[in-house]
């Protein structure tokens, strides 16, 4: 009993301490070209959690992320720049317009599977680049929107590479937990089960559709709230960061982190994100050795790098029951004399 | 509903694939409280009439009536609330979810999904959540399986697979359950598990419809047996009755009357 | 087959180990040294002119420090791709402020990474050159650490319109834009420029960058009787969209902008660019003493002939040099304003000069014509005068 | 001719081959029958290659072919009907029996095994021209059949050739089965169609639960109330 | 009458590529994204025996359609053989393959340099007059080749054993092994076959569009949209899904707004897919229980 609850506070013990240590990172890290790369991995990672929710949970791969992203960028720039509307309001909207965004492509791609889904997002994506690109008055075109406001709260400005991280990193908590909760819920209950196969699902009474299309809208929501805090970020937002390749891009990170699990997103943007930029001494190579990375890890990695971690458990355990079962042999060979 | 009033009649339901008549005109009445086998062999359209009932396939002409209602065009998943649960005959289990999961599934529609409480993480979810695993637990005891609730379906033998999915069907507290081959590819002492367990369930007031090719443990179980062949009911009664009917002899053990199929 | 996979996943942890582990590898320059920060696209769509630049930047540099041109000062670029999308661009100007320690950078060429990289020079108070976007909106942001060495667009536009209706007589014209930053923003300067000049613009196309097909934009050009089309995009399009025209008959003027000035265009082009009217701030052909040894320069090193990207590039790495020069520390606000100052170099593309929102006024803006497969000058205009 | 030796398979993880022991002689139907779910197909699919036995040996003329692939096995001269006849929907009829010769290279006797097929099937002939999609359930079997006596085989492997056809039609299935025997073939027939089987086999296997329970010849199991008890199960 | 003629050289590239998507779509049940590289792969490998070499232009078509084969059953090794052999899930296949487009780009960007080449038509650039449209001689052999390419598939896969057996593969990947079929070369076999139908694309439309690293990221995508149009794995369907794409961004840039053009398609695409969720010209089959 006392052992128990002692771990249970150790338990307690590593939340806190895991708190502290990501608290503590700006001030480690110096060097704010660092604090941008884990900036934008935050940003990154909200985005493909909503992916992982999507395709990993649902079943329902999407190659048009970015537009999802993309959305939640201009519906919140332009509400700050146009409407003056204060940074959280505009982050709402853009979650809630990029969800709508998400049911309206969710109802037409209902009836379909596999190639025919990944056809129709990436479609979708590309209309929304397009809209962008060609919807001058609005979205300043292809040049994009200049002179988005940071964002600032009760009169304190969010502007330094630090100051967002904070910012970053509690949106990014909070999507973890919210993300958690629901994955641990009914509902990604009922999204795996549609998952794994939607005819038994349905004939359990499961109405498919519904939680089809709201897979969509959450998924949709995740890159709408990650577009909002991206275009603060960078204070400029054009087409030219909303393309197919950035969809693509998303798509590897949500697989080659593990699609099926919420953290996989967060290892994933962690790994693309970082690789990308480490192999920048490769100069014009880089790119080739980054194709082939992609390449051996969908060979060699089916799970994605978070299948590791059910490996690495099991041999630790392993490790453990071996040492176990060689003690009860002893034990028994003890009796047995 | 009184007593003697059918819980689920079907009235000259008839199914076409294409060219392919795979039901014809059946009419079937279950009387509640009963369990109903049907048989025939294979291809005689046993499933095809299982997927009409839950709503998979649409009939081409005929009615299905439920506990008094007429089901219509009710999409698959509004049937369940109505009391129909169903197994599968090659088993549908999430595979990748655990065995808890599994049944939690079964029970949609009796749980109530609080989407704000779930996001802010606040009591009546977790509460929800609690009461649900409860009845799922209850509902894997009752077949045997609750040590096994947290491991992953498809990492159990196939006749716990059947169980689980049995288990399934029962977290949907239907009114009638239709067991699609529940014995396949179980031994022995499963199938007398099994056999136990169908009793329990007419005992606890449940209706019962199964597909079984096991003619022992259907002779056992069956108040009522229904026989198909080639899309049409040829025979229906009590179970002695069946056994010993020569059309039904003929059909499923193919004999082929006195046209013998040549000699070698 | 574990083995393998076993190997793999050490060697992947092993990467991303070192690079975790490795410091922010600052340059190892000693003594007195000025490092230039290059941002530009070496991958994806517009390589090739992330390359040329590179190229010239480089050696430009190797013959500042050969000639010793900046006194005691080494000039020492840095180059760092951005595959044409902003948000790398700013991730590798972060890279070059923070781990570098660049003092100035050079930078980029697609207008919408340009402004991307200029939130964060002006955050970290850095002057920034770039010698490749055209975009009228990068100097009209305020911002007073952005120069430029390339032509503003609107000098472009309007130098273009006022030939096309003092010396040719034109009276309806079209504009065919690519629907990108840089066509965009031309078409928007073009469409000024033609009011101003008493020009009307019959119809005002655009393509997607990467399309291939033009004829049906083309077709409602001619069907309005169109006597000369405007393009503003990059010379593979101009190439396509010239041959198209000439498919369908079309034998009005064409006329482009230093965009799409490349020896390539006259490669691909063919006949059918022949007599196409550009604006552009270099000609390899001229005989200007600093034009002929860029050019032979470049020709030796590269075996190409230099777009004029790459002179515009190349200028920008004197005017540094220079400025350095003059005030012998690489004080961030010193150097701004020591660039801000530039003036009485003579340069490839000209002498330059920096108005108040950062643009070069003393460049010339040459209007040149295709003949025989090669840019020949037809009028030099100075933007400042 | 083929042997059995203690075969025992997994399917999908879960074992369904307990140790499956039989003998096929030439020149003659052996027949294996057994409730649903006793293991008939998993034997055939271990025979052809398609699953890989984790124990036992499976021998024909002598020579282990356990751990050889499909491709050697059809080579050697095993063929198998599928259960659901698996034609190729979209491909002729004369496609399809193209398909049966694959692996020859004796032109003149594929075109001789040909002309045979169409002598046996003759509505096959009337429909050589016609996708096999188009055609009814018993002519698919017909093709099938047929497709797979194209590849000349020693020994046919029928799965549930009945299944799912009208009365009729099954007893034409069983007539074709005989004509095969009398052309000097040897069939390895799996039947759910109990008395069918046994009528036309001279030996039968009864399969239950994985393992062989009864053997003996058709007539003998035809006639020993055993076989209806395990087989029915009553 | 003029859109026609617009649209189907571009059509006939489209077809082209989508067949590549069907016929590995239909093999393997996997989709390929490296294909759209096959085509630059082809047009490079094209022009630098063409134009540096100074092979004849057939010649060099020949030859590259080889190489690029050779490149794509290398890609079936490496990629969806290693992903089969551990029964990855498909999505890998994607990421693999998408992993070795972005390696065969910066490969080329290496090898042959960021500048587009130029690579003369072999009929000649003097456009024909035919009525009263104009059209370039290289529009005709576009449509001449790759149509005549197309039957040349049709009659490998209707009348040569090889040929067959891919399409037995493709219907019933169980039976054609009963067959005795080896299914493993018959996917190699189909990578094959498409990265040579991507190869030939690639230098039919090199002398109209000239050749760059990057051209195959839109064609690629142009040609996937046409498969899936056409039913994916349906032959005929990819080939009339190619032409229906190439005609109908044809009218979409004449008729409404060339900007908007792709998203006209797109638009146009998922209403189709919503009204015909496996295609225009699929073959439809039903999930039973």
């Amino acid at each position: 009993m006392k052992s128990h609850k002692l771990t249970s506070s150790l338990k307690g013990l590593h939340k806190w301490v895991l708190i502290a240590v990501v608290l503590s990172i700006p001030f480690v890290v110096t060097n704010l070209y660092y604090l941008h790369l884990i900036n934008l991995i935050g940003i990154y990672s909200l985005v493909v959690i909503g992916l992982n929710i999507l395709s990993g949970y649902t079943g329902q791969v999407s190659m048009g992320q970015a537009g999802f992203f993309a959305v939640g960028t201009y519906t919140s720039a332009l509400l700050m720049m146009k409407l003056q509307a204060p940074f959280w309001v505009a982050t709402v909207m853009a979650a809630i317009v990029a969800a709508i965004f998400g049911v309206v492509i969710a109802i037409p791609a209902l009836r379909l599977t596999g190639p025919y889904l990944v056809m129709a997002t990436v479609g979708f994506g590309e209309i929304i680049r397009l809209v962008l690109v060609n919807w001058v008055p609005v979205t300043k075109g292809a040049a994009g929107l200049t002179g988005i406001p940071a964002p600032s709260f009760f009169g304190f400005t969010v502007f330094s590479e630090r100051s967002f991280f904070y910012l970053i990193y509690a949106v990014v908590a909070l999507g973890i937990l919210v993300a958690v909760r629901i994955s641990r819920s009914k509902i990604g209950r009922t999204f795996m089960a549609i998952r794994e196969d939607e005819l038994a699902a349905e004939s359990m009474g499961v109405p498919t559709n519904i939680y089809k299309v709201a897979a969509f809208a959450i998924g949709a929501a995740y890159a709408g709230v990650a577009g909002s805090i991206f275009g603060s970020f960078s204070g400029v937002a054009s087409p030219d960061g909303f393309t197919f390749d950035d969809s693509v891009g998303f798509l590897c990170m949500s697989v080659i982190g593990g699609n099926r699990s919420i953290f996989g997103a967060l290892i994933g943007s962690i790994t693309l994100t970082l690789l990308s930029e480490l192999l920048r001494f490769m100069q014009s190579y880089r790119l080739i050795v980054y194709g082939a990375i992609l390449l051996l890890t969908a060979i060699f990695m089916p799970q994605g790098l978070s299948g590791l971690g059910p490996i690495l458990r099991e041999f630790l355990s392993r490790r453990k029951r071996d040492k176990k079962s060689y003690d009860d042999v002893q034990c028994s060979q003890r009796k047995g004399r | 509903m009184g007593q003697g009033e059918p819980i689920l009649e079907l009235k000259g339901i008839s199914k076409r694939f294409g060219g392919l008549t795979a039901l014809e005109g059946i009419n079937l009445s279950v009387t509640p409280g009963t369990v109903h086998g049907v048989i025939g062999p294979n291809g005689a359209g046993k499933s095809t009439l299982f997927n009409v009932i839950t709503g998979l396939l649409r009939p081409n002409s005929g009615e299905i009536v439920f506990r008094g209602n007429s089901l219509g065009r009710i999409p698959p998943h509004r049937r369940v609330p109505l009391g129909l649960a169903r197994t599968f005959q090659n088993i549908r289990l999430f595979k990748d979810m655990n065995v808890e999961d599994n049944v939690l599934i079964g029970q949609h529609v009796h749980t109530p999904t609080p989407v704000l409480s779930i996001i802010f993480g606040t009591q009546p979810a977790t509460e929800w959540e609690d009461k649900a695993k409860e009845v799922a637990d209850a509902c894997l005891r009752k077949v045997g399986l609750e040590s096994k609730k947290s491991e992953l379906a498809r990492n159990l033998s196939y006749g716990q697979q059947k169980l689980v999915e049995f288990a399934r069907a029962l977290a949907a507290q239907p009114e009638l359950i239709l067991l699609d081959e529940p014995a396949a590819g179980m031994n022995v002492s499963e199938k007398a598990e099994l056999l136990h367990m169908i009793s329990t369930l007419r005992d606890e007031g449940y209706t019962v419809v199964l597909i079984e090719h096991d003619m022992k443990l259907l002779m056992n179980v069956c108040d009522t047996i229904t026989v198909l062949n080639h899309g049409k009911k040829i025979a229906e009664g009590v179970p002695r009755m069946v056994r010993n009917h020569p059309d039904v002899i003929a059909a499923y053990l193919g004999k082929g009357g006195d046209v013998r199929a040549g000699t070698c | 087959m574990n083995k393998v996979r076993k190997l793999f996943t050490s060697l992947l942890i092993l990467v991303v180990g070192i690079a975790v582990i490795l410091p922010p590898c600052s340059g190892s320059s000693s003594g007195k040294a000025l490092k230039i920060g290059v941002v530009g696209p070496e991958t994806g769509g517009s390589a090739q002119l992330g390359q040329s630049q590179r190229r010239a930047i480089q050696m430009a540099c190797d013959e500042i420090n050969e000639g010793k041109l900046a006194g005691d000062w080494k000039l020492e670029p840095y180059f760092q791709d951005d595959e044409g999308n902003p948000t790398k661009a700013a991730s590798v100007t972060n890279k070059l402020l923070q781990e570098t320690r660049v003092h100035t950078i050079i930078g980029a060429i697609n207008s919408s990474c340009t402004l991307a990289v200029m939130v964060h020079t002006q955050r970290a108070g850095i002057p920034q050159i770039t010698a490749g976007s055209t975009g009228a909106s990068i100097t009209e942001q305020g911002n007073k650490w952005i120069f430029r060495t390339a032509v503003n667009d609107s000098h472009q536009a309007s130098a273009l319109m006022t030939y096309a209706s003092e010396t040719l007589n034109l009276k309806k014209v079209s504009t065919f834009t690519a629907a990108d930053d840089y066509g965009q923003s031309g078409a928007k300067l073009l469409k000024a420029a033609a009011d101003k000049a008493g020009i009307e613009v019959v119809v005002e196309a655009t393509y997607n960058s990467g399309d291939k097909d033009f004829k049906p934009q083309l077709l409602s050009m001619k069907e309005k009787g169109t006597e000369a089309i405007f393009l503003w995009g990059v010379y593979i399009e101009a190439a396509l969209i010239a041959n198209q025209a000439r498919l369908l008959g079309m034998d009005c003027q064409i006329f482009g902008a230093s965009g799409m000035a490349s020896p390539k265009l006259m490669e691909l082009g063919g006949e059918a660019v022949e007599g196409m009217i550009l604006t552009q701030s270099f000609l390899p052909e001229s005989d200007n003493p600093w034009v002929q040894k860029f050019v032979d320069n470049y020709k030796k090193k590269f075996g190409d002939n230099p777009i004029p990207h790459a002179a515009q590039a190349y200028d920008s790495v004197y005017i540094l040099a220079d400025a350095v020069k003059r005030i012998d520390t690489t004080a961030p606000a010193k150097l701004r304003d020591a660039i801000a100052g530039t003036s009485g170099l003579e340069l490839v593309t000209g002498s330059p000069e920096f108005n108040p929102t950062g643009d070069d006024v003393g460049k010339r803006v040459l209007i040149t014509r295709i003949e025989k497969g090669a840019f020949g000058l037809v009028e030099a205009i100075v933007i400042g005068q | 001719m083929l042997e059995l030796v203690d075969v025992s398979a997994r399917y999908n993880g879960t074992q369904v081959l307990h140790g499956v022991s039989l003998t096929v002689e030439p020149g003659k139907i052996t027949t294996i029958i057994g409730a649903n779910g006793a293991g008939k197909t998993t034997t055939l699919k271990c025979i052809m290659g398609i699953l890989r036995p984790f124990q036992g040996r499976i021998l024909w003329h002598g020579r282990d072919m356990t751990l050889l692939g499909t491709r050697e096995i059809v080579k050697s001269g095993i063929t198998m009907v599928p259960e659901g006849r698996h034609v190729f929907p979209y491909m002729s009829v004369s496609e399809n029996l193209d398909m049966g010769a694959y692996l020859r290279q004796d032109k003149d006797g594929v075109k001789q095994d040909r002309d045979w097929v169409y002598e046996l099937f003759p509505v096959l002939k009337t429909r050589r021209r016609q996708a096999a999609g188009t055609l009814s359930g018993g002519e698919q079997q017909m093709l099938a059949v047929g497709r797979a006596l194209m590849s000349a085989p020693d020994i046919l492997l029928m799965d549930e050739p009945s299944m799912g056809l009208a009365p009729m039609l099954v007893d034409e299935v069983f007539q074709v089965i005989c004509r095969i025997k009398e052309m000097g073939k040897t069939v390895l027939l799996v039947e759910q169609n109990a008395v069918k089987a046994l009528d036309v086999a001279d030996k039968g296997y009864v399969l239950e639960l994985g393992t062989t329970v009864l053997s003996g010849t058709g007539s003998e199991l035809l006639n020993n109330p055993d076989v209806e008890r395990a087989y029915l199960g009553v | 009458m003029y859109y026609l003629a617009n649209g189907l050289p571009i059509g006939a590239i489209y077809a082209l590529v989508a067949l590549g998507y069907s016929l590995i779509y239909a093999s393997a049940g996997v989709l390929n994204w490296s294909q759209g590289d096959m085509v630059m792969l082809g047009a490079y490998i094209g022009y630098s025996l063409h134009r540096l070499l100074g092979l004849n232009y057939v010649l060099s078509l020949l030859i590259s359609m080889l190489v690029v084969a050779c490149v794509g059953m290398l890609v079936e090794r490496t990629v969806l053989h290693s992903l089969r052999k551990r029964s990855s899930p498909s999505i890998n296949v994607v990421i693999g393959t998408l992993g070795v487009a972005i390696i065969c780009r910066n490969v080329a960007l290496a090898i042959w340099g960021p500048d587009a080449q130029p690579f003369p038509s072999p009929v000649g650039s003097t456009p024909i007059n035919i009525g009263n449209l104009r059209v370039l001689p290289q529009d005709i052999l576009i449509v001449a080749l790759g149509v005549a390419l197309m039957l040349l598939l049709q009659y490998f896969l209707k009348y040569t054993r090889e040929g067959k057996a891919l399409r037995a593969v493709a219907q019933d990947r169980m039976a054609a092994s009963l067959m005795g079929v080896d299914v493993g070369k018959a996917d190699m076999l189909a990578f094959a076959a498409s990265a040579a139908m991507g190869a030939a694309a690639g230098i039919l439309i090199a002398p109209l569009f000239f050749v760059t690293f990057n051209m195959g990221a839109g064609i690629g995508l142009k040609g996937f949209v046409a498969a899936v149009v056409g039913g994916l794995g349906n032959i005929p369907g990819a080939i009339a899904g190619g032409f229906f794409l190439g005609l109908i961004e044809s009218l979409a840039s004449g008729k409404i707004s060339s900007g908007y053009r792709d998203a006209i398609a797109f638009s146009v695409l998922i209403m189709v897919l919503w009204l015909k969720p496996s295609g225009l010209f699929s073959r439809t089959t039903k999930e039973t229980v």
